[in-house]
């Protein structure tokens, strides 16, 4: 059985289940608590929980999750909320450092399980420092592992593997997708976990791969409709999710089918995701592309906001179908 | 000014037990006020009276659909901006985080390039790149509108650098919110600017709210937020921003102090805003109860003191405040019609105004790839 | 505390002026400290002995190009580790930044692992992975050596916070320098402390300099650096750093308030090192005179003053005292033996230890690709 | 006429120069004036030019580059050192933000001309938190320049350089170069600058490109002395010099001479200033390959601290020739 979700909903559902399950969960960041979160993801779990497993803090990035960070290696298991991901800039130290490093430098003694989420994306007419994309960020760092769920059932499977990972996983959520709606299993059919380091191919096709992950597999899936209808052009549209672990083999699969293939990213063009996914589909599929790797990327410039053309900064199912055309 | 400073009579964090009949002090009679002229209390009130009714324009607008984003309304804390804003001359900068209406206008901002910024247009003051939270008007000393919590605290200290670097005798004036001080770049800028002997002065106008949480529920301090700045050997006072009066006068001593004698401080004016967080915040009501947003509202409210003042100082009438008033709705709702005419901004306009030098077509612009989109 | 605390009478940044005659309070009449046996006496000058004969053959090696990039002594430094730690009961657990080799040995490492690390080897506490900057026993609450200035600061006040979560009544002790204080991570954790009550108390190892820097060219404050504390309505004291007795006083009061109230605490203990910021320091004696150096060495060595103590005490004998010097320096020759003598780590070995679950060859870690060398 | 000059010398006589030039330039950070720089690369500045012009300043990262950059505004010009690039984690903010992105939001009406300097670095023992690569990492961000010369005489041409532009650059140099030496053209020759975004061939080989910068390109010049000697491939050594604005065409020059790629990054293996050429070259070059492009980065896991194994994590001569041979 399942229901119909919010992506918000959906990944309430996997913190409060967590919550129950392990005592040692406890939830931290800024309005978490009594304001029911700034986006309303965490809603009404202050009132059920209440001020132990539901902490608001103050506005303190470095601070509150370089605490989180140490009361992680003495075995809590935060989950911090970055009320954007975008403030990681604030606390990057601990961020790249303290979780990313100390299991490193201390020759594996200790680790820290603990998850930072929040919303990562563009879009939202809030301008440059609101607007940062940090996915391939904070996947360069070794030590760190990444996801960015697109649709309800993966928000709430990721966040729950994310908090029972033992490694320091950073969720990447979306403002844009909050309200989305999608089926997600009952709870009474059993536990929902959806692992790390595994791809989901959202869309089946023969033409070309659309490779992407978060918001932009919307974009993919609404422009692999157009390419069909208008084009006769089947795409597979693969949902990467996880982007480290990363599942290679799923992107070779798709590739070595398709031959053809167009990265989404909502990064900048210098880097992101997709510069990687380029560089290892190339290295490892060479003899099977039929025409170079092109990719869908933000507009390389800082992020706009007027309302009125944001929207064609970043990528969109139009700037998908154009690209994919191009490929001949 | 430690030592000297009033106690602190009214802060909003304990406002409830504030009430019209609490004693205030008279600053009225300090020489920055007594300077004042009859036209220019007025001026005062218009600038009040401009940005409430600038702000109430586009609180429509905005729940009209017509503007994207946050907006981040100033609304009950003009007395800060006006005040201290009024003490500046052409070598005095200033610069604040993303609630930055009152300072864009107080500093000397149109309308019509600030209504078309919220409407995201290419006229806007920052070619709709900005939106709210980032006003600019370098050519006014004005740096911005800064959306990271406490993001400006550093920058702030950098332009009293660069006023002392070169040689310009005056100070900068760096705002900031109740719950921005608990950012680590506030602190490190202050051991900075009292080390370093920096023309800074920060304001931390305290508005008792960071977003849902009370100044309690995110700040340990003794006496006050202002106080911190003993850690630094620094100067600082607390200030109730609802008289103007006072506001400058303490301000204007602050600032003097800066530009003279390269002590920085920090000011602590206490304040209230009406609305939510922003427009978004739906829950405004349910962090603070509805009696105390009324009793700021009715006790407190600078413009409505401010008018009383000038009324009973004989300085201006009702009947001519209103028309003060009339005229600052009258240019709010142009710039709405002049925001609304205006294009938005060309696709082709995102990728300008990144690089100085490709904007200018430099030489050095030409040489190698400075863009990747794909 | 603040009230109470006895004036400072010696402090490392005004230290030329202090001599062996400065008049010094007595802290022996403490409880903890008259609760100490004559064998707990005499271990904590082994304590100390032990940290200067590891690090003078540490220093040794490292001049001879056994030990790679940086080597920060905490020789001068030993009484502070040694005086805390010496209090620490089996839930209280301690955190400090690179200068970190007391603190290791205080918290029961070995100097076998120790040596080993600074050589580099794959029997070195971390594998060789860390270095002199990253010594870690979590068997022994020990969470390292950090290298980014004040970035321990937040772990500390995390450490206090899951002890308070797991309902453990301990407290967490994290270490920094006085050039450490100006960074903002610092200061977001004293105030998140205060706020909400964990149990930390942080101290202030205040040796005077931060590299080539003086404390006053570094901070700006009142009184002296840990009285910061007042900004967030937190306790502190200041400690002469040369007095076991003293730090064990005035610690254990800091750290049973943590313990007992939750009340979080600044201790500043004046220290001072002797050999430059890093072994590579050149500069060592250019930023401080011989003369300086020299008097400290003289006459506020902890060790020198301690022994002194023991002996006048009836404690123990100088002669004692100096097997046990000699037995401290046998064992620092004996883990350099230990280090030459153990492999370096394997190029695959590089690969190890980044992540628990490929670590433990969990189902988790067989799902995608976590590693991308090319 | 030139002499030869240290790596540091020549960054040294250029910040002098800038110095000498431009009253508005002043130099700050930590230990740079009186210690005479953590790595002594500033020695003898604060002596020449007193207390205004070289400022020492407390540990306070984004305090003083934020101080820095809000005097840039005001039309002073900083040179701002940060003793290791790695530092930049607790500065990332001001760094990613207030620098790059405030022309941006203000409509072009501010800019900041400042430059960011410092080591950049891993190799010197340090681990894992003093050995960031960080080149890649900024040029993500689209209002940042990013530079880094592998040579003394680069080092002095692109600091001038980076000094004179009116935009942020981010500069980074290497501990392990300051030593090394090299011809540096004399001053009285003329003002020595060398202009961003202009990539440098280094040595000029018809088989393979092998492409990097920084301490790489030493190491690609000696791999192709190896390979040369020993297998008779004779290598194209570019170096990039500058990441942003990156030379591309000089890229695709040498890649459709050579038809054989191997990208050399000291960055970790996910992303990195590599995994963006890689990207291109396959696009933009994609029927010139005859191989897939290779790349040799840092083993990816934080950097080890061991003296022995090290520089085994790093890219080495030995590894670019092994990759190199396997291409075929
Ligand atoms: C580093 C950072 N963290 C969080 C936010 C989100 N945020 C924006 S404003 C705000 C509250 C700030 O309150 P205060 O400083 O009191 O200023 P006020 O809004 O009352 O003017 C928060 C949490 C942010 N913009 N930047
Ligand atoms: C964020 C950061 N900035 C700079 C450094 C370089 N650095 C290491 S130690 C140090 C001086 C610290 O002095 P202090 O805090 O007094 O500690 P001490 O070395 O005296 O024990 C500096 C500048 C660093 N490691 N991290
Ligand atoms: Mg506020
Ligand atoms: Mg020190």
């Amino acid at each position: 059985m399942s229901r119909t979700l919010t992506y918000r909903e959906a990944l309430r559902e996997g913190l409060d289940e967590e919550l129950a399950r392990d005592p040692n969960v406890v939830i931290m960041g800024e309005e978490v608590a009594q304001y029911n979160g700034a986006y309303k993801v965490t809603e009404g779990l202050w009132k059920k929980w209440g001020d132990k497993r539901i902490v608001d803090t103050p506005i303190s990035e470095a601070g509150f999750i370089g605490m989180g960070i140490g009361a992680s290696m003495l075995g809590v298991r935060p989950v911090m909320e970055l009320m954007f991901w975008s403030f990681h800039s604030v606390a990057f130290d601990q961020l790249v450092n303290n979780a990313a490093c100390v299991r490193y430098m201390s020759g594996g003694l200790i680790n820290c399980p603990i998850v930072m989420r929040g919303p990562a994306n563009g879009g939202t007419n809030v301008g440059a420092t609101h607007s940062h994309i940090p996915e391939g960020l904070f996947a360069a760092f070794p030590g760190l592992k990444v996801c960015a769920p697109a649709t309800p059932a993966d928000a709430k499977g990721l966040i729950k593997a994310a908090i029972r990972d033992n490694d320091p996983v950073y969720f990447m959520e979306n403002t844009r997708l909050y309200g989305m709606t999608g089926e997600v299993p009952d709870p009474t059919d059993g536990d929902f976990v959806i692992p790390l380091g595994v791809a989901d191919l959202k869309r089946e096709g023969k033409d070309v791969s659309i490779i992407g992950h978060g918001r932009s597999i919307i974009h993919a899936l609404e422009a692999a409709e157009t390419l069909k209808e208008k084009h006769g052009i089947d795409a597979d549209v693969l949902d990467l999710r996880s982007i480290r672990p990363l599942d290679v083999e799923a992107i070779l699969k798709s590739v070595m089918k398709t031959n053809r293939v167009v990265l989404v990213d909502e990064s900048k063009g210098f880097g992101g995701v997709s510069a990687m996914v380029s560089h290892l589909i190339q290295d490892k599929a060479f003899d099977y592309l039929d025409a170079p790797i092109k990719r869908v990327t933000t507009m390389d410039a800082p992020a706009i906001y007027s309302q009125h053309i944001e929207d064609e900064q970043l990528p969109n199912p139009r700037r998908i179908v154009e690209k994919v055309l191009t490929l001949g | 000014m430690p030592s000297t400073a009033p106690e602190p009579y009214f802060r909003s964090a304990i406002m409830s037990s504030a009430t019209a009949d609490t004693p205030r002090l008279d600053f009225a009679g300090s020489p920055i006020n007594k300077a004042l002229s009859a036209d220019q209390k007025i001026e005062l009130f218009r600038n009040m009276v401009r940005i409430r009714r600038f702000e109430q324009t586009a609180l429509k607008y905005y729940n009209g659909g017509k503007i994207g984003g946050f907006l981040h309304l100033y609304i009950g804390q003009e007395s800060v901006a006006v005040g201290t804003l009024s003490l500046c001359g052409e070598h005095d900068h200033n610069i604040t985080a993303y609630r930055c209406h009152g300072h864009a206008l107080m500093s000397g901002m149109e309308m019509n390039p600030l209504m078309a910024e919220l409407f995201g247009k290419a006229t806007g003051c920052s070619k709709g790149k900005g939106g709210s939270m980032h006003f600019f008007a370098p050519d006014k000393n004005y740096w911005g509108g800064h959306g990271i919590v406490a993001g400006q605290t550093p920058l702030g200290l950098g332009l009293g650098y660069g006023l002392k670097y070169l040689g310009k005798e005056g100070c900068a004036l760096c705002y900031l919110g109740d719950g921005a001080v608990n950012q680590g770049a506030f602190h490190e800028s202050l051991n900075i600017a009292a080390l370093f002997e920096i023309p800074v002065v920060y304001i931390i106008e305290n508005n008792g709210y960071s977003m849902g949480t009370s100044q309690k529920r995110s700040s340990a301090y003794r006496g006050c937020l202002a106080q911190r700045a003993e850690a630094y050997d620094m100067d600082w006072d607390v200030i109730d921003g609802s008289d103007l009066y006072e506001v400058r006068a303490k301000a204007h001593i602050a600032m003097e102090r800066a530009r003279k004698e390269f002590k920085p401080s920090i000011l602590e004016i206490t304040t209230y805003r009406y609305y939510g967080h922003s427009v978004a915040d739906a829950n405004a009501k349910k962090y603070r109860s509805p009696e105390e947003i009324e009793n700021y509202k009715t006790h407190f409210d600078p413009i409505r003191l401010w008018r009383k003042r000038l009324v009973e100082e004989g300085v201006a009438t009702d009947e001519q405040l209103d028309a003060i008033d009339k005229e600052a709705l009258a240019d709010a709702v142009a710039s709405v019609k002049f925001a609304e005419e205006s294009p938005a901004p060309t696709i082709e306009s995102i990728m300008d105004d990144v690089y100085w030098e490709t904007d200018n077509g430099t030489p050095a612009s030409k040489l190698g790839q400075h863009f990747f989109t794909d």
